[in-house]
């Protein structure tokens, strides 16, 4: 098998796009609000773990941690009202977008009041009012969906423009083709943000595809595509940024590819065969929360004490979400048979 | 009012809720300048132009959730897959995505789209273009399909799937659409034909003839002549919605003859028809004094050489036949 | 002879028949070194190598269109989709190519693979993980389609399905994989149990339900209990495989009990069970001294919550009322 | 609306793969027999044309006069056993595929001894003893089959090859992604040859594509692809011979985007509203039979006499099948329920 993919060297191709460090501007409460958020994705994950050692979660139900860097990177670079389309690992996204932490933990175990009533579990949490639509049971299921939205700015005029997130291997399936290329002859304002977490469930993207960057895949489309450090939330933020104000002026779609990891199983159940505990060490290393962290403590934007203080809040935050949702109540049977039609 | 064919009665109403509602756009394989495989949308790209009546390249499946994204976000797409057979390439998005969006979502979104699209047989287009796949539809929680068998009511029920908040499944027959000898009277102007609303096409005694789209069609044919040769009065039901599906039409029919015959173009086997007798049997079953028969194509792929599909698709004749052989059993 | 579980007989089944004949391949996401998203083909990688168990790229409609094309060129695929509601995605590959390509050709060519995968809810996966969509698939001329209920007959209708010269969905109930509950003495080696043959699992005299995969189980267990608390004797029709449809099975256990209930777990609008109680109504009418009902799921997505999944979903105590509510009216 | 792609400037890419002029050293009687078949192709669509006239052309059919050059180069550069896969213009590639010709045009107007016993019709013709996997009516149904019959070829360790004849426009479907990208990690024997006639139905292929070249996909799969000139045959003989060989030394998949036109509106209905008489007069200027002829003539392999002896035999042939197919029977009713299952 070949090697995989890793971060280093893999970021050369930004300095083609002249990308400025737009991060270096925001205010300090927005800097702090990135580490809170991926501190949450970590916190609320763990969480979620233990419910499902505890048998509370149903079915299947997919972590983010590792990949923290990139849902928040990406979301805090647009804005409240520009929408998102996740995938069957969506909590990080969720969160991201502003997300009720209470309401989501009770989606995940299966409560009245979690934001699909329980009905949609893990992975089909939305938030139409966050301007998020949706997490996906299948496999590129969204990738139709964000077209839609996006086209929905363009025929409305307004400037809003569309991440649509994607995993590596998601890219493999047809409607990835359909939907890249169709964004691109009408010029949506569409990024399509991947996830290169190097694996599809068990199967190394590597062994699943015969190129060594899936951004390579923009010339299939005549578009924009490059490949970043998605364990680096500084450089999505700044790339993102560039990006989505690039689609605001119609010269969207973009396709980027974002490397990175996920620390924990495919899903509930994973024995992680395909694997070794070497390769998830190495990623490790590159903890996107710990990286920024440092970042900020070394551009002097917190100290050590301030991120203990945030994390201390954010461990708070979580076990409240998870005490909530416990606490909540099971659908009534009523709710079964409603939502089915809209009047 | 004007005699419009089947075809046209649907392009006028697209027509005028385009011009009514800025939210309503139509997108498709060769529907702009072109006009649309059978021309439907012929006219409507000179008048809402490029954005309003967008042409796509051949990629079902995300021009259907491309529809799905739009409408969830505010828009009222009407989207034309050329055959229904295409919808094969899509049906993830129909059946998981359209169908299923709002109730994952726990009611908080709605999916207002309509599907277009021509259904059926008799036009010679062979297996890959002539199929009647309602009953897949049918089944899946979160669609309507409506299936019309007249130019007045194609256009009512257009405009009603079209402010629908559901994904709606319109199903078009081809053999239908240019047909002069279906032309009929149709109102300018905006009108609705509620969904899930049968409607009796002819009253009758003797026996109740359930049916769909150019079934409807055949079978008033059938009744015209079993009234002329044998004072046999048939009653007609046009469905018009299969789902949601109008039961009590049928349970009242079936009270007053006694007798229920169902007519569909799709294969019988798993056939749609099934429901519905299903349905009399658990809610009619003392109305009945005869067992309540099904007259469908068979079960085969739709062949290309017309004598096969003729033979194939129920006729007139066949229609006529069966309804004797019923009333004669008793 | 072992006590297998429902999954471990389908494991063996593929095993033994891939030891015989090297033309017999696997193709599938994350079935080779992982072993499957349910862990069925474990161990199949290791014996047969990477050449015979195929993982594949998330490509559903190629990876059933590799399927078609090996099998009309001499090989017999055995194909896994991880999840039924996942043929959505490449539904064309089996409603117009795997299906129709024999008719299509002038019986020219034929497709013999197996395209396997998971139905049915019951195990809180959500509405895209967990639906029953037999009634679609039975309803395409040109597939077969089964139905296992036990370990037993999973394993001979499994070799059954890949000795046959037709493309074969075969829906493997994911509540059923693991089960110890229901595990069985299967035989070792080779045996097949034919493909439209159903089977009475319990003969009785007062009722006849027909069922179909994991409702056999509850319709099994309902009748002890019915037996047991109320003396009530019912028959038990496992189908085994809805197409072909052995309805004669199903017509002679309701001459002898007069009374028929129908269960699936699919929704219960234009599900199976409809062609079911139709055929019943057009070739038993007068058998029936009371109205065929059916038993099946709410017609909505299948919700994630377990609490709603259950009520969605026919119980053993549902199908016990439903039973007795049938008999107290005569 | 840009200028469509046209022939000239764009067969440079050949250099690039020192892609050798097998066809002058092919026999006489060889190149006699291409030139026979596109002929055979024009007249055979023709008489199909005015079948269509007469009304005994059921549903739709499409024609491939001017685009001959494709079936028979390519199909004349492998073996009699290599697998073929069409699409819904599919009767060039039945006719250099060695199909007859009598049942051919008894399928077409669905008489009972046509190919597929008049079940089938233009659009599903298929010829299992001649290794043709068949038409489609659905644009890109054919890429899974393919790919199925080329990993047939790998499992059965045989040295065969696949072509897969895809349209310009079945390129933007999803399964063409999918099929191409499983070809490539498997390193299947199969060519797709693309036959770019500029328009899918109405709809240029530079609208509904961003890209000048459908060949620079081949980015997107690591693997090798290029544009020739599809209305020179020898062309299309010498690059598919080169590549298919390479196929049989595993060293597929190849995408091959062919340049080319159609000369008769889509289908059996087709204002042609959507293209210029003008442009359809400058591609004529490419016609690939008359570009053969008198290639052939100049190199001396035929005089002009000989060539107007092969013409008139292929034009009494395809009289003589079209009197076959009148005078055949339409199918007996009791075929309409067989050929659903197989025993
Ligand atoms: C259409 C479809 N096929 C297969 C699956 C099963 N499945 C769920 S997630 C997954 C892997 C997805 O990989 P990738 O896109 O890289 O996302 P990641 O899980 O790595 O975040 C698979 C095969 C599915 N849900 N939908
Ligand atoms: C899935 C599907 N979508 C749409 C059609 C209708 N259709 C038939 S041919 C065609 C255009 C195909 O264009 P191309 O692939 O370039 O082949 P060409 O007709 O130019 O030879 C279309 C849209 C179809 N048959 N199948
Ligand atoms: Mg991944
Ligand atoms: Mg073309």
């Amino acid at each position: 098998m070949k090697e995989n993919l890793l971060i280093k060297g893999k970021t050369t191709d930004l300095k083609e796009y002249k990308i400025a460090d737009r991060f270096k501007d925001l205010e300090k409460s927005k800097k702090i609000e990135i580490l809170k958020k991926m501190y949450q994705i970590r916190y609320f994950e763990n969480e979620v773990e233990h419910f499902i050692l505890k048998g509370e979660i149903y079915g299947t139900c997919h972590l983010y941690i590792g990949e923290e860097a990139n849902a928040v990177g990406a979301i805090s670079a647009i804005k409240h009202n520009d929408w998102i389309v996740s995938h069957h690992r969506g909590h990080g996204h969720c969160i991201a977008k502003d997300s009720d932490l209470n309401f989501m933990m009770s989606e995940l175990i299966g409560k009245g009041n979690g934001y699909c009533k329980g009905k949609g579990g893990s992975m089909h949490i939305a938030d139409m009012d966050k301007y998020n639509l949706g997490a996906n049971g299948i496999v590129g299921g969204g990738m139709g969906i964000a077209v839609g939205a996006a086209l929905t700015n363009k025929l409305k005029k307004n400037d809003g423009v569309v991440i649509c997130f994607i995993g590596d291997a998601s890219t493999n399936n047809g409607i990835f083709h359909e939907s890249v290329n169709i964004a691109s002859i009408w010029n949506l304002p569409l990024i399509y943000f991947c996830e290169n977490n190097q694996y599809g469930m068990s199967t190394p993207i590597i062994s699943s595809t015969n190129i060594e960057k899936i951004s390579d895949r923009k010339a299939s489309y005549g578009i924009v595509g490059l490949t970043i450090d998605g364990n680096n939330v500084v450089e999505v933020y700044n790339v993102v940024s560039h990006f989505a104000e690039l689609c605001r002026k119609g010269k969207g779609p973009i396709l980027i590819e974002s490397l990175t990891y996920r620390w924990k199983g495919h899903s509930k159940h994973d024995s992680q065969i395909y694997r070794t505990k070497d390769e998830v060490e190495r990623w490790k290393e590159y903890d996107p929360i710990l990286r920024y962290k440092n970042h900020l403590i070394e551009e002097n934007t917190v100290t050590a004490g301030e991120v203990l203080e945030i994390e201390k809040k954010v461990i708070e935050e979580i076990k409240n979400a998870a005490d909530f949702a416990e606490k909540s109540a099971y659908p009534e049977l009523k709710e079964l048979e409603t939502d089915v039609y809209a009047d | 009012m004007s005699n419009l064919t089947y075809l046209e009665a649907i392009r006028e109403a697209i027509q005028e809720v385009m011009q009514k509602d800025e939210n309503i756009f139509l997108i498709g394989e060769d529907i702009g300048l072109y006009g649309g495989s059978f021309g439907l949308t012929s006219g409507l790209f000179a008048e809402f132009g490029a954005e309003r009546v967008r042409d796509t390249p051949i990629s079902e499946s995300v021009i259907i959730g491309t529809a799905v994204g739009s409408a969830i976000t505010g828009m009222r797409p009407i989207l034309e897959i050329m055959f229904s057979d295409f919808t094969g390439c899509g049906m993830d998005q129909i059946m998981n995505q359209a169908a299923k969006i709002r109730y994952m979502f726990g009611g908080k979104a709605k999916v207002p789209m309509v599907l277009r699209t021509a259904t059926g047989g008799g036009a010679g287009f062979g297996p890959h273009h002539s199929q009647s796949l309602e009953a897949i539809f049918a089944h899946i929680p979160g669609l309507k399909v409506v299936m019309p068998s007249c130019p007045y009511d194609a256009k009512g029920l257009f405009i009603s799937a079209v402010y629908d908040n559901n994904p709606v499944i319109f199903l078009e027959h081809k053999v239908l659409y240019k047909s002069k000898k279906y032309a009929q009277e149709v109102p300018k102007g905006i009108y609705t034909i509620p969904l899930g609303k049968g409607e009796i096409k002819r009253p009758g005694k003797d026996i109740s003839i359930v049916a769909t789209s150019y079934m409807v069609q055949k079978s008033l044919e059938a009744a015209e002549i079993l009234q002329k040769d044998k004072q046999i009065d048939c009653e007609i039901i046009d469905l018009r919605t299969i789902k949601p599906l109008d039961i009590d039409i049928v349970l009242e029919s079936v009270k007053k003859t006694g007798k229920l015959i169902c007519v569909e173009e799709a294969c019988s086997f798993g056939g749609f028809m099934g429901e519905v007798v299903a349905q009399v049997m658990e809610k009619g079953f003392d109305y009945l004094d005869a067992p309540a028969i099904r007259i469908a194509s068979s079960n085969n792929p739709v062949p290309y050489s017309h004598i096969l599909e003729e033979e194939m698709i129920p006729s007139v004749d066949k229609i006529k036949d069966r309804i004797l052989s019923v009333l004669s059993k008793n």
